[in-house]
C-alpha cells in the first residue's frame, strides 16, 4: 500500500460543500453536510448502501439541486444550471449506473456531444484512435467501433470512465467505478487515478471495497443515514475501522465460518455443454449443500455459460439434475425445476426500475399471491414487509420505484425477488456488485445458510477474495472454457489467477481433456 | 403533494413516474374544460340527451381503446381494429343472415358468439405474426388491416352487408338503443367493459405480466414471464374488444359497409395516449383511456353544435382543440407538481 | 368476330357504398362482355387515390391496350396522366368525372353532378315552398361542390333556408353522427337533404331513434337499392331518388367494345340524366342483386 | 491476461461486422425476392419502360421517407407529412397561380423556395409543439395531420387546386417526365437526397446527436447535446423533404387536391421500417428506407401488371407480400448470423 503526505494545507479546496442538505419529498437523505477537496487529493467518500453517496456527488456535480447549502468551486458559492454547467467548470461525473447510448459505438459515445470534426464531417478515424487509446489506457482492450448494447457491463463501466476523462476536467468523481471490475482493470484505474491526483487533479472516489479505499486515497469521508461521520487522513485508518465507522458497529469477520456442509449427494450434472459464441464444452457437478465459485476475467463467460443452462440463451449439452437428464426450453423450465439465476445486470435484466418494490419483489412468483385471477395486495404487502426485515433493504419510503433505490439496496431487492421462488439451486452472478461491507457480511451468511439448509449455491463473482472467503470449491474459466478447479488449501488468489490468465496452460488442458 | 421536489429536480424516470396520481387525473380536468367550450357554444349541448348520445356513440372506440390499453401497455401497436371491426360485423351478419339456427333469439346469440370468436382469431393472427415472426407490430397490423378490409369488401361484393330479417333487426336494435336505470346500453357496456378491463390490468398476475412485458422484456423474461404468451393475449384481448363493439355497433345500422370503422384504429390510439397511457409502454390507464374517446367524441360534438366555423375547416379546429387539450394537461399536472 | 382487343378498366377501390357499385358492375359487364366476344380481354383494375390511379395508367400502358375506360379519382389531377395514355393512340372513355381537356377523350359517359343537386332542389323548393334544411355533404371533393352547387343554386331565392351543411364522408356512420348531433342542435328541422344513399340510411336511422317527427322529407341520390325500394314502397319520409347508378361503367364499356366490334364508330359525349325516381317509376330502378 | 482479450475482441468484432451488414442487406435482398415475384407474374415487369416508371413514381414516398428516418431514428413520429404534402402544393399552386413574379422561369424557381418555406415552417410546426409543448408526437402530429388538411381543403374550397397557365405547366412537367443520362429526373433528386441525408444523418455531428437522442434521450442531454433543438431539426427537415417530394409531384399532376397525399404518412412510415429503421428510434438506415419506398412502389406494380386475384382482394394480397417480405428479411438476417 502506497503511503503519501497529503499536500493539502498549501492550496485553497477546488471544491467544497457547505452544509448541503436534500430531501426527496419530506424525506431528508442527506443532513448539513460540509466537505472540501483539494487540488491532487483523491477523496473517498465511503458509507453504508443508501448513505446518501450518490447523492451527495449528484448535488457536487449539478444534477441535482441541494434544498440547503451550497456548493463552492475555488471557494466561490455557484449555481449549477446542469450536469453540463458543471463540465464547463471542470467537474464531471461518472455515474454508479451506466449512462451510455445503447445503440452508439464506443467511439461515439465516448465523444457524444463533442465530436471532433474535420471540416463538415465528423472525423471518425481520429475518434476511434484516441478511443481506442483512452480504453487502452485503463487496461483494457475494445474495439472503439463496437456497439455498446454489445458490451458487458464491465466493459462499459470501462468505457463511461474513458468517457468522462476525455472531459477537460479539474475534479473527477467516481461514483463506484470499481463495482464491476476485475483486479486486473481495477489495478489499471487505480493507476489512471494517482497520475489524474499527480497532475494537480482533485478526484472524488466512491467504492465498497475497503482496502482499495485504503490504497488509492488521501481523505476519506465516512457518511451514515445521510450524516456525515469523519473526515479523516486515509493513514489513519485501517479497513476495519472504515468499516466500524460506517457500519456504526465492529466488522471483524466479513465471512462467515466455514462449514462443510457438502453432502456426497450430486445434484447437478452438467457435460459437454456449449453456448454458442460464448461457452464451449463446459462440464461439471454441483453437490447438495455444496457452494461453488466460478472466477474468471471479464468476458470469459461464466455468465452466458449459465444463462445457457438455464435456458435464458440457447445452449447444447447434457445437464442432470438429481440423476435424471432435464432439458429446459425456457427460463420457466428451470425455476420449475428449482434453479433460479440471479442476474449480474439488476437494472437492465433484474429489476422494473419504473415499477414499485411490491410489483418487483413478487413479479417471479405471482402465482403464489394470487386467489382465483385475483392478487392478493395484502399478502405481497406482508411478503414486502418480510423481505425488506430479511434482506435489510433500506427503502425510506414503501411507495418508492425500483430505480429510487439505492444501487446496493437493488440488489437485496433482487435477491429477495428470486428468493420467493423457494430454490433447490441457486445461481448468483455478482452477488455484492456495488454492496456495502455490513451488507455484504448479510449477503455471505445468506449463501451460508442456503449451503446449510441443503441447497447448492453457484457464486458466479469477479471478486476473487470473496469467493475464496465462502466457497467449496472454485472453477476458473477463461476464453469460453473450463481450465480449472481449486479448492481447500489451494484456494489462493495466486492460483485462481494463474488459471485465469492462462498462464498454467498444461494443468488447463489436461483438465478440459479429462472432461471430454 | 409529496412528490414537489422529485419532479423539480430528478433526472431519470423519477420524475417521470413520481407524479402517477396527477396524470391519472389530469385526462379528467381536461374533459370537464371541454365541457365548459360545449357549454359555451351551444346550450344544448349540456342536455341529457345530447351528453347520452354522445357517451352512447363513444361506445365504440371506448371499448375497442380499452383493448388496445392492453395492446400497448405491453409495448404494442394495432393499427388493424378497424378494418377489424369491418371484418367481424360482416361476418357476423352473414352468419345471422345464413339461418343457421332455428329462432331469432338463439340465432342472435349464436351471432354474437361467432362475432366474438371471429375477433379472437384475427387478434390471434396479429399476435402469432408479431410474436412468431419478430416483426415490428407496426408493419404487421399495417400488413393485416389490408386484409382485412379486403376480405370485407370481398364478402359485401363490393357493396354493403346489410341484416336481411325485419324481425331479427328490430330485435337486436335495442342493443344500441335500450336503456337500463336512465342509461343506454352501450353506456353499461363500457362501464362493464372498462370495470373488466380494470380488474385484468391492475388486478389480476396476467395484467402484471402486461405492464412488466411493456417496462421491460428482458427482465420479464428473466422473472420466468411467457413473453410472447403475454404478447399474443394483449392482441386476443384486443380482438376480442373489437368484437365486443361490433355487437353494439351492428344493432345501430344492421349493416358493415366498405367505410365501417375506418381510421377507427387511430381514434383508439388517440383515445389511449391522451387518457395518460404512454405509446411506449410500460403503463396502462384503462380510466384514462375512456375518457380519452369519449373527448374525442366531444369535440366532434361540439364542431357540429358550434356555429362558427366553416365546415371545411373542423378538422383544423379539432385537431387544434385535441393538441390544446394535451397541452392544458400537461400544465396541469406541471402546476400540481 | 374473334378479333383480339384488349380493353383497360381504370376506376376507383370500393371504398364506399357508390365505388363499390361501380366495380361490381366494372366486373359483371367485363365477363359478359368477354363471354360475348371471344378475342376481347378486358382488365379491371381499381386505385385508391389519384396518384396511384395514374400508376396504374402508366402500367395498363405499359402491357399494351387497344382502349381504355377509366372513370377518374379526380379531373384535375388526371388529366395529364390520360392525355399520355391517348398520345399513345389508345382509344380513351372517360366516365362519369369530365376531364379538364376535354379533347382527349374520345367517348364520354356521365352522370349528371351538378344536375343530381338541381333534380333535388328543385323538387324540395316545389313541394314545401318554405321551410328549413339540413344538408349532409359527401367529402371535400369535386363531385361534391357541384353537387352542392347544384343544389344551392336551385333554391335560391326561394323559402327554402339551409340550416346548416356538414361533411358526412359518405360514410353512414358519420351521417348517423352528424345527423343526431343536427337534431340536438335544431329543434325544428323540415327536410334533409344529403348527397348520398348511404349517409340516407345513416340519416333515417337517427331519426327514428329521436322519434323526431318534425322532418318530412328526407333526399338522398344515387339510387342505392334499399333506398329505391323505400320509394317503391311508398314511404313518407323518402317519396322520392335522385338517379346517379354506378352501372354507368357497364354503359361505357359496352359502348366501347361496341366501338370495336359493330361497324359503327362511336365518339362523343353520353350524359345520363339525373333521374327523379318516385313511387310511380321506382320499380324500373329497383336491381335487387346489385350489391349498391 | 492479454491473449485472452484478443480472441475476445476478434470474435466480438466478427459478429457484430456479420450483423451489421445483414440488417443493412436484408432489404435489397427481400427487394430482389420481389424482383422474381414479378417477373413470374409478367414478362413486361423486367422491362426498362416499367422499371423507370416505377422508380419514378416511387420518389414521393422514397424522398418524405428520408426525412421520416430522421424523425424516427431520432425517437419521434411524424403522421402529419401526407396532408403536409397536400398543403405545400396547395400553396406552392396558388403562388404559381399568383403571377407575383414576371417570367415563368423566375416564378417557377420562386414557387420552389417557397414550396421548401412552407415544408420548413411545417416542420417547425411540428417540432415546435412536441418539444415545448412535451406532447407525444403521436398525438401532435395526428393533430397537424387535421390541421393541414382541413386548411388544404378550405384554400381549394372543397374542390382542387390547380395550375392555371399552360405554359408554366408544360415548362414545369419535365421536372417530373425528363431524363437525363439515362434516368428520369425524379430518380436523380432521390440519389441526390439518399446521399445528403445519408451524409447528414452519417457524416455530420448533428446526425450523431439524432441517433443518440434516438438511443438515448438522458444521455444525450448528460452530454450536453441539445435534444429539443435536435428533435425540432428533425422535423424541420422532414418538411422540407415533403416540400422536395411536392416538387416532384406538381408537375405530374399539375393540381393538388383534397385526397393529394392521404395515407402517405402510413407508406413513408412502412418503408422506413421495412428499411430496417427501428420504430423506438436510435438506429437509422437512410438507403435501407428507399430501398422500402421501392419495394412498396413494386408491390403496387406487380399487382397491377398481375391478373390473378379479384380487385376486392388486392388489399389482402399486398398486406401478405409486404408481412412476407419483412418475414423473408428477418428469417434471412438469422440463417446469415
Ligand atoms: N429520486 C429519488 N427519490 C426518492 N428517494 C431517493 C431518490 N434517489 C435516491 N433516493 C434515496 O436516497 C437515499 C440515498 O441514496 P444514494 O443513491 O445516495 O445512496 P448511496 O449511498 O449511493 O448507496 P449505494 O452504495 O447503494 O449506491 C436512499 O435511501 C435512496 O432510496
Ligand atoms: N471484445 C469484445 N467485443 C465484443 N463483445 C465482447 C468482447 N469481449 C467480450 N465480449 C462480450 O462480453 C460478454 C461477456 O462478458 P461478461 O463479462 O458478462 O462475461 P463473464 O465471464 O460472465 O464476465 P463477468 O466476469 O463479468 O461475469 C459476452 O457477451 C462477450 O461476447
Ligand atoms: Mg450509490
Ligand atoms: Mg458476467
Amino acid at each position: 500500500m502506497e503511503t503519501r503526505e497529503p499536500t493539502i494545507a498549501a492550496t485553497m479546496p477546488v471544491l467544497e460543500a457547505r452544509g448541503i442538505a436534500k430531501a426527496f419529498g419530506p424525506v431528508e437523505v442527506l443532513t448539513d453536510i460540509s466537505l472540501t477537496v483539494m487540488p491532487g487529493e483523491v477523496h473517498a467518500i465511503i458509507g453504508e448502501n443508501g448513505a446518501g453517496k450518490s447523492t451527495l456527488m449528484k448535488l457536487m456535480s449539478g444534477h441535482l439541486q441541494p434544498t440547503r447549502g451550497t456548493v463552492a468551486i475555488d471557494g466561490e458559492p455557484v449555481h449549477f444550471a446542469g450536469p453540463v454547467d458543471a463540465e464547463h467548470r471542470g467537474l464531471v461525473l461518472v455515474h454508479q449506473e451506466i449512462l451510455l447510448a445503447p445503440d452508439l459505438t464506443v467511439a461515439q459515445n465516448i465523444f457524444m456531444g463533442r465530436e471532433l470534426k474535420r471540416g463538415l464531417m465528423v472525423n471518425d478515424r481520429e475518434m476511434n484512435r484516441q478511443s481506442a487509446e483512452a480504453v487502452h489506457s485503463l487496461g483494457a482492450d475494445i474495439d472503439p467501433t463496437t456497439q455498446i448494447s454489445r458490451l458487458s457491463i464491465a466493459r462499459r463501466q470501462l468505457v463511461q470512465i474513458a468517457r468522462a476523462l476525455q472531459v477537460p476536467h479539474r475534479v473527477v468523481i467516481f461514483d463506484e467505478p470499481t463495482a464491476s471490475l476485475t483486479p486486473f482493470e481495477t489495478e489499471a484505474l487505480l493507476k489512471v487515478i494517482r497520475d489524474l491526483r499527480d497532475k494537480g487533479v482533485a478526484v472524488l472516489y466512491i467504492s465498497h471495497r475497503l482496502p482499495e479505499v485504503g490504497a488509492i486515497a488521501d481523505r476519506i469521508t465516512v457518511l451514515r443515514d445521510g450524516k456525515l461521520i469523519a473526515t479523516r487522513n486515509a493513514s489513519e485508518l485501517q479497513p476495519v475501522d472504515m468499516a466500524r465507522l460506517m457500519v456504526g458497529r465492529d466488522m471483524s469477520k466479513l465471512y462467515p465460518e466455514r462449514e462443510d456442509t457438502t453432502s456426497r449427494q450430486t445434484v447437478l450434472e452438467v457435460k459437454n455443454f456449449d453456448v454458442p459464441g460464448y461457452a464451449r464444452d463446459a462440464s461439471f457437478s454441483l453437490r447438495k449443500g455444496e457452494i461453488l465459485g466460478f472466477a474468471g476475467l471479464i468476458g470469459a463467460g461464466r455468465t452466458e455459460l449459465f444463462e445457457g443452462l438455464v435456458g435464458l440463451r440457447t445452449g447444447h449439452g447434457d445437464i442432470k439434475l438429481n440423476g435424471a437428464p432435464v432439458k429446459f426450453h425456457g427460463v420457466r423450465d428451470s425455476m420449475a425445476a428449482g434453479i433460479v439465476y440471479l442476474s449480474e445486470d439488476r437494472k437492465g435484466k433484474g429489476l422494473l426500475l419504473a415499477q414499485d418494490l411490491r410489483t418487483n419483489l413478487t413479479l417471479a412468483t405471482l402465482g403464489k399471491f394470487t386467489k382465483g385471477p385475483l392478487i392478493e395486495r395484502k399478502r405481497e404487502d406482508k411478503s414486502l414487509d418480510k423481505a425488506i426485515s430479511d434482506f435489510d433493504i433500506r427503502a425510506r419510503r414503501r411507495d418508492l420505484l425500483a430505480g429510487q433505490l439505492s444501487g446496493g439496496n437493488q440488489q437485496k431487492l433482487l435477491l429477495a425477488k428470486m428468493m420467493l421462488l423457494e430454490p433447490s439451486i441457486v445461481i448468483i452472478d455478482e452477488p455484492t456488485r456495488g454492496i456495502d461491507i455490513g451488507t455484504k457480511e448479510q449477503i455471505y451468511k445468506f449463501i451460508a445458510s442456503l449451503a446449510k439448509a441443503g441447497k447448492s449455491v453457484v457464486v458466479i463473482s469477479s471478486e476473487m477474495q470473496e469467493l475464496i472467503g465462502i466457497c467449496h470449491r472454485i472453477l476458473v474459466m477463461r476464453s469460453s472454457r473450463i481450465v480449472g478447479e481449486v479448492m481447500g488449501e489451494a484456494m489462493t488468489e495466486d492460483e485462481i489467477v494463474v488459471y485465469a490468465t492462462g498462464v498454467k496452460v498444461n494443468e488447463a488442458e489436461l483438465y478440459s481433456a479429462g472432461n471430454a | 403533494m409529496s412528490d414537489t421536489k422529485t419532479i423539480a429536480d430528478t433526472r431519470g424516470f423519477g420524475r417521470k413516474f413520481a407524479d402517477l396520481d396527477k396524470t391519472a387525473v389530469a385526462p379528467f380536468l381536461a374533459l370537464a374544460a371541454l365541457f365548459l367550450l360545449g357549454a359555451l357554444v351551444n346550450p344544448n349541448f349540456l342536455s341529457v340527451d345530447n351528453l347520452l348520445n354522445v357517451l352512447t356513440r363513444s361506445s365504440f372506440i371506448a371499448i375497442i381503446a380499452v383493448g388496445a390499453t392492453f395492446v400497448i401497455s405491453a409495448g404494442g401497436l394495432d393499427l388493424s381494429v378497424g378494418s377489424m371491426a369491418a371484418l367481424v360485423a360482416g361476418i357476423m351478419i352473414l352468419f345471422l343472415n345464413s339461418g343457421a339456427i332455428d329462432g331469432d333469439t338463439a340465432m342472435l346469440a349464436a351471432g354474437v358468439v361467432v362475432a366474438l370468436g371471429v375477433g379472437a382469431l384475427a387478434g390471434l393472427l396479429n399476435g402469432t405474426i408479431i410474436t412468431i415472426g419478430k416483426i415490428e407490430p407496426f408493419i404487421v397490423t399495417l400488413g393485416t388491416m389490408a386484409i382485412f378490409r379486403s376480405v370485407t369488401v370481398w364478402l359485401a361484393d363490393g357493396g354493403s352487408i346489410a341484416m336481411k330479417s325485419i324481425a331479427m333487426r328490430n330485435m337486436f336494435r335495442p342493443v344500441y338503443t335500450g336503456v337500463f336505470l336512465g342509461l343506454p346500453f352501450p353506456v353499461w357496456l363500457i362501464i362493464a367493459v372498462g370495470l373488466l378491463g380494470a380488474f385484468i390490468l391492475y388486478k389480476t398476475s396476467f395484467g402484471r405480466h402486461v405492464i412488466a412485458v411493456g417496462s421491460n422484456e428482458d427482465v420479464a423474461r428473466y422473472s420466468g414471464i411467457h413473453v410472447n404468451r403475454v404478447r399474443a393475449m394483449t392482441y386476443i384481448l384486443q380482438g376480442i374488444c373489437v368484437a365486443i363493439a361490433v355487437v353494439v355497433y351492428v344493432p345501430r345500422l344492421g349493416a358493415a359497409t366498405t367505410t365501417t370503422g375506418m381510421l377507427w384504429e387511430l381514434q383508439a390510439i388517440t383515445a389511449v395516449v391522451i387518457g395518460g397511457t404512454a405509446l411506449r409502454g410500460g403503463v396502462g390507464r384503462i380510466w384514462g383511456t375512456i375518457c380519452g374517446a369519449f373527448m374525442l367524441e366531444i369535440v366532434g360534438n361540439i364542431m357540429v353544435l358550434s356555429n362558427i366555423v366553416s365546415e371545411y375547416l373542423i378538422g383544423a379546429v379539432q385537431g387544434t382543440i385535441i393538441i390544446i387539450a394535451m397541452l392544458v394537461q400537461r400544465t396541469l399536472q406541471k402546476k400540481k407538481a | 368476330q374473334d378479333k383480339e382487343v384488349n380493353i383497360a378498366v381504370s376506376i376507383p377501390a370500393a371504398d364506399h357504398g357508390w365505388t363499390g357499385g361501380v366495380v361490381y358492375h366494372a366486373e359483371r359487364a367485363a365477363k359478359l362482355l368477354e363471354a360475348a366476344h371471344p378475342g376481347l380481354k378486358i382488365t379491371i383494375k381499381t386505385s385508391p387515390d389519384g396518384a396511384s390511379q395514374a400508376n396504374a395508367l402508366e402500367d395498363l400502358t405499359t402491357q399494351g391496350i387497344d382502349a381504355l375506360v377509366t372513370l377518374p379519382h379526380n379531373s384535375d389531377e388526371l388529366t395529364d396522366p390520360i392525355r399520355a395514355v391517348k398520345e399513345k393512340g389508345i382509344f380513351v372513355t372517360v366516365v362519369d368525372r369530365a376531364l379538364s381537356d376535354p379533347s382527349i377523350q374520345d367517348l364520354y359517359v356521365a352522370g349528371n353532378n351538378p344536375e343530381l343537386g338541381r333534380v333535388a332542389g328543385e323538387y324540395l323548393k316545389n313541394t314545401m315552398k318554405t321551410g328549413d334544411v339540413v344538408v349532409i355533404r359527401g367529402l371535400p371533393i369535386v363531385i361534391d361542390e357541384e353537387r352542392q352547387k347544384g343544389f344551392d343554386d336551385a333554391i335560391a331565392g326561394s323559402g327554402i333556408k339551409v340550416l346548416d351543411k356538414q361533411f358526412g364522408n359518405w360514410s353512414r356512420d358519420d351521417a348517423f353522427k352528424i345527423m343526431q348531433d343536427y337534431l340536438t342542435k335544431f329543434p325544428k328541422i323540415d327536410a334533409v337533404w344529403c348527397q348520398d344513399d348511404d349517409m340516407a340510411v345513416g340519416v333515417l336511422e337517427a331519426i327514428d331513434q329521436a322519434k323526431r317527427t318534425d322532418i318530412k322529407l328526407v333526399i338522398g341520390g344515387a339510387g342505392m337499392k334499399d333506398m329505391i325500394k323505400r320509394v317503391a314502397d311508398g314511404d313518407q319520409l323518402t317519396p322520392i331518388n335522385v338517379l346517379y347508378p354506378p352501372s354507368m361503367v357497364a354503359t361505357a364499356m359496352e359502348l366501347t367494345v361496341a366501338n370495336f366490334y359493330d361497324q359503327v364508330p362511336v365518339r362523343g359525349k353520353y350524359i345520363l340524366d339525373a333521374t327523379l325516381v318516385t313511387k310511380d317509376n321506382a320499380k324500373e330502378f329497383y336491381f335487387p342483386d346489385s350489391p349498391f
